[in-house]
């Protein structure tokens, strides 16, 4: 046990703890005012939802023992065994430590898919929905790729989170909007962002937060940690750069918020590369993301599926970009742990990371539609008409955003 | 010249004005108003206590326009806002003496 | 008595405001109000997806004078709010058949 | 038929709208204005800056009622408006020549 | 003298100082636009005068050489002894961290009773009833807990400040709501929140800064720390969840302001068992804490006091409970310092916590009482009407929050 | 190398990270509701710009070997040798640690200066000078502050960054503001901030992040850390409340922005002092820093520049002070590294601190004048008049803050 990682896991979860709030005003932002607070709700509910799931049984099932590469069995149920002393395997910090940093990544994935049914999902169903999702997708993902299930005994690589949380977040987020069918008037009517302001504050909060995400999933306060946090910091920053000067170039104008897009683009895109990477690739890939997923929100207008905010075209894309990439510039000489990449020889790795992201995009897909079929029949999923033209904040939550 | 304001949902805004545009008409003036009628309004309740809210949001649309236009002016704006469902909202009608155009000084019809 | 409204530019506001003082206006209504018109609006984009704004910020001065002091208000005004570029506004003018003060219940002029 | 136009205290709405039901009225329109009048603004101060801002938040009322409710709203809405002090407002009627129900088409007092 | 727990603390005690900021937002959205800034300006200029006054005399009060088990000495007095090296008793961290760590605590405390009397208190009377306060009511209440008092002696558990912070804010939150009087249009117009996109946002940052104060209160980064960081984490996690439940039952929605008011419930109720208790506790804890709330905020309108943003319902309510539950569920197994509670066979700890609770209610609320009158009589204490109608931004700080 | 040094320096570098999104906040409520997205992207979009080009050849120019004590060569040119092991001369923590917190320096100093030329700068204008800024002003003024330089070599103290940051921006601020002239309106319109809380909240970000900024400066978890985590606060504390008392005096009310720029004042004016001095000159130089500033932000209207949020009122003033005062007040007591000041027996120290000053000064004052005519006439530096009436947010963004 080491006091050092401790503190800095520590202080790392509160970070990423963070990332759902910030997450929430990101959204938050985006939406039209009669649905400010009913977006808010979305990100900041499962805090406590997923949280408290997340310590009876949702821990257990993606870090128990493995059973058949698939699932975590039932040792850890209600943090049973899971206490102030180190965990098999994670030996430098307790056992405590490890299940809540965990947690947090527990809780913002399915949050993130919430920008993209925003506007017109019922809260019940949401709640629903939500719950399901963490024990029947989240768990297993986290399992396979951290929890010693068949991604990691195949060798993938994925340091904090580009399959288990973006990919995955992304392409339910898919699912669910095929699923859901569009908002009324879509298309039609303009949905501008209500308060920019409160977006750009939290892209800025999420990559604050992220450093705790990325880093902080070195586990330990070391050089590893140390280049994390900056290929992290490097790819947001190419990529809030390059996604202005795409989106520049494109339409005439650098936008604010597209430079909190991309700079939310960049940060997925290195999650699952930021402790296998150098600093220069990692601006390249950051370079490539903000580019990349300004081409995927583009992606909605012609395929006229209406993910909200843009979680596929983000979430989906980075995090798929990244996987890849990852499989092209990882080395080493960064994480003895890791794997080389293409560039560093070893051309399979390219294959695994292929492999990983396949089969990621096709569970996360199908469970998720077969999810909503069920939480559809059960208490329902959509808003009637009605409420969805009044908003969800007076017809899910009666209340108003702003009173000014 | 005759002041048309009319006061109806603001998802229906677009709509009007392209009827209106089509007809050309070349000015307008909108508000954000609170209605209150018989559309009912909602509840909110902010820890436990409840709030009756009776006022709506609505658009008030503001057009002067000549003598001769209003007739066909008013039945555009009514087909385009009708919903039939209560709330849609009124027009109203009244007479303006007369308008000047600020940045030439024009009066009258020339004005509008 | 009549009733002025004036639709203009924002910043033109306390201009107009201090050369109606200068008249002796005791008292108006101001809100802020989306304009339509010739003046031309601008484009918004967001995640690359462009949106016309048609609607201007603009100002609504309402005010209610005694009809012989209407032609030298109007006068006023429309000489503080001229900038000659396309935008500048109207002026509209209507008939009040009543005034109360609230406070007094005082009626008709002296309730200016 | 005639508009009733209440500019007054933001405090007193719901006060003034309670007593308009309780006389039958069915709707009226809100908005958020900012007066200038007699009664005084105050000061702000940025950084050591000054100013003076002689704008005060009012809401306005406008109702639309047959002829012959004109008096009697009226005296409803000065008792319930009035609180004796510089600000109270004002009431301001005219005459409107038409009104249209959106939704059914109606005119005239039908409509209001 | 251990570096690692010297980061921890001193990235705590920046977590906990960002706590006032977001207690501030979070009092901030609930009130009425007119007194926005006032609002924000209640809980912020405590960082100021409360930090100064700490370190003047304040410190010394609370933890310099113990008079009669009921206050601290001078020995401290401007920082005098207070260097780079570790106090005698807490020998692994410098006694400069370990001040300003609790520094941070004196300056959210005060900044909790605000809430109380929001939208109607003097600014003048405001400055002087708080330095009042934190000299003879903060200072001994944490001499007596934490720099060795009675409380202390007697044995009371308060890991994080259950009666320090949260019910002695709310006790003196009712002395000063019972003293000042209603807020004008009480009970007849509608007090609705301007702004609730700030009160969500200010109740994450409350949470991400309540982790510094509950681990941090480990002042190490050890087991101890991730234990009370979890219990924390769930406690809230719960409270969100159950308070949103009970109020969908109760009034038909669940809302955002009841999952933030939840959330800072269960943080409020886990504060004095954070570091006693195990995770499951935790939770239960955390549902009771939700419900429990909901009823107290319920209080004011049956009892018709103006308590404007729910101090005494949540806070000294919350508070309370905690206190007693740590009597029920504390654990040496999780802290060898603390004691078992009746549920581990020692029926005297939940006495001795009644005992605190009972001291501190009335100590607090006395001494709230009299200082509100000295205050009053020497500068006054409420705004006039005309003034409160106007609003407290304009009438006491001359500015307005918004020209959007 | 040091785990518990490493995990200090990684999780300040994170709080420094997040000053620039809260300094965006900050400007972002002071300025007209046209203006907000144009000023939170001034500061936030050099997370991405700056932090590019720190990587690739800035961190090289300042921190690279000395070449003549003007400038780094290019030996860290891509982060070149920039690895996980520690750095010549800062053996306890990773290389790559030390570089990327003083990338976030680089970052907030350039941001620091748009609150001068704010609402009526030409994007694309603004963008070529930060560049061209960062190489020719900051990355010489770090490298003869903190690279070994020849202020270093002179003796000079700057802890933080008095002269490297809030100097060096403050010269800048003023001649920008000459260059680009006034904004259209000025002394006429009453140009007042559209969303305080924004500017509070940022402002509480700004201070949060500062602990980063000073006691990460100690790149270690020890004594002096703590004790300039310690003098941080103080100073910004007793400067926020001089601040207002300032103002009551003067205009009759204390204001919240007066408390926000109190606080920003004092922790501006401590930054170079904050790990050479004790905790009572600490708040001292708080209670002058908020009189001076209030008295520095007068000073434009009285000579009638249009500095727009008072970056040379208060980084420019509160610099200076700082910086001198730091030759009064340093102790060898407090930093065995630093050196006596002139209360402490050495009045050699004041005049080093003083010439420091005046080079600072007349170095970044020159180099920005002649930036702003070669980026004028290279694409253009300000506005047209027709799209500063409109604002920024649309005639450069093509977007609007609010559509509440
Ligand atoms: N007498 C009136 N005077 C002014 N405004 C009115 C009046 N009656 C209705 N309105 C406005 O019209 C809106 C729609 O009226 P409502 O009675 O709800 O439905 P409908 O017009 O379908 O009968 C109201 O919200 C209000 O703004
Ligand atoms: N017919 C009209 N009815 C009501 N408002 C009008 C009308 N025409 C113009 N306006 C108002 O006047 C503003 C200025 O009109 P515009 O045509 O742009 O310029 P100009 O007044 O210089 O011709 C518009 O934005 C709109 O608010
Ligand atoms: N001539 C006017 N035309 C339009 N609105 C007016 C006029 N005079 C006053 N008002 C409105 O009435 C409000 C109250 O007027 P004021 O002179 O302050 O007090 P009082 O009505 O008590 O005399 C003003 O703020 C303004 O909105």
């Amino acid at each position: 046990m080491n006091a050092a990682d401790t503190a800095f896991v520590l202080i790392s979860a509160a970070l990423v703890m963070l990332m759902t709030p910030g997450l929430a005003l990101f959204y938050g932002g985006m939406v039209r005012t009669k649905n400010i607070l009913g977006t808010l709700m979305h990100s900041n509910i499962l805090l406590g939802t997923v949280s408290v799931l997340w310590a009876i049984v949702g821990y257990s099932l993606a870090f128990g023992g493995d059973v058949g590469g698939i699932i975590g069995n039932f040792d850890f149920a209600f943090l049973n065994g899971v206490g102030q002393t180190a965990k098999e395997g994670v030996d430098n910090i307790p056992h405590l430590a490890f299940m809540i940093f965990q947690c947090m990544f527990a809780v913002i994935t399915p949050a993130l898919i919430t920008g993209a049914f925003a506007e017109r999902i019922k809260f019940s169903g949401f709640l629903l929905f939500t719950a399901l999702w963490l024990l029947v997708v989240y768990c297993p993902m986290a399992h396979w790729v951290w929890g010693g299930g068949w991604m990691a005994k195949m060798g993938a690589l994925d340091f904090a989170g580009g399959a288990v949380v973006h990919m995955s977040s992304g392409a339910s987020a898919l699912a669910a909007v095929l699923y859901l069918g569009r908002r009324h008037g879509f298309g039609k009517q303009s949905f501008i962002p209500h308060n920019l302001p409160l977006t750009i504050l939290g892209a800025g909060i999420l990559w604050f937060g992220w450093f705790g995400f990325n880093a902080g999933s070195a586990l330990a306060a070391n050089g590893l940690a140390a280049s994390a946090f900056v290929t992290t910091h490097l790819a947001a920053a190419a990529a809030a750069f390059s996604w202005i000067i795409v989106e520049w170039w494109h339409r005439g104008k650098p936008t604010t918020l597209g430079m909190a897009s991309g700079a939310v683009a960049g940060l997925v895109a290195i999650t699952p590369a930021a402790g296998y990477v150098t600093p220069m690739p990692a601006i390249l890939m950051g370079l490539v993301a903000g580019g990349l997923c300004y081409g995927g929100v583009l992606l909605k207008s012609f395929f006229k599926y209406d993910d909200a905010l843009d979680v596929v075209g983000i979430h989906g894309l980075g995090g798929t970009f990244g996987a890849l990439a990852t499989g092209l510039f990882a080395t080493k000489a960064v994480n003895e742990l890791g794997a080389d990449g293409l560039f560093y020889g070893n051309p399979e790795q390219l294959w695994i990371q292929f492999v990983s992201v396949v089969a990621t995009w096709v569970f996360c897909f199908v469970m998720t539609l077969i999810l909503f079929k069920i939480v559809d029949v059960m208490v329902g999923i959509r808003v009637s008409q009605d409420d969805e033209i009044k908003g969800l904040d007076v017809s899910q939550h009666s209340e108003v955003g702003y009173q000014l | 010249m005759k002041k048309i304001e009319v006061i109806t949902r603001p998802y229906k805004l677009d709509e009007i004005k392209e009827k209106l545009t089509g007809l050309g008409i070349k000015g307008m003036t909108v508000s954000e108003v609170k209605g209150f009628g018989r559309q009912r309004g909602h509840t909110e309740v902010y820890r436990g206590a409840e709030y009756q809210v009776d006022f709506v949001p609505k658009v008030k649309m503001e057009l002067v326009v000549e003598d001769g236009l209003a007739g066909e002016v008013i039945k555009a704006i009514q087909a385009a806002a009708q919903t039939g469902e209560v709330g849609d909202g009124k027009i109203f009608v009244s007479t303006i003496d007369e308008v000047i155009r600020i940045r030439t000084g024009e009066t009258g019809n020339a004005a509008i």
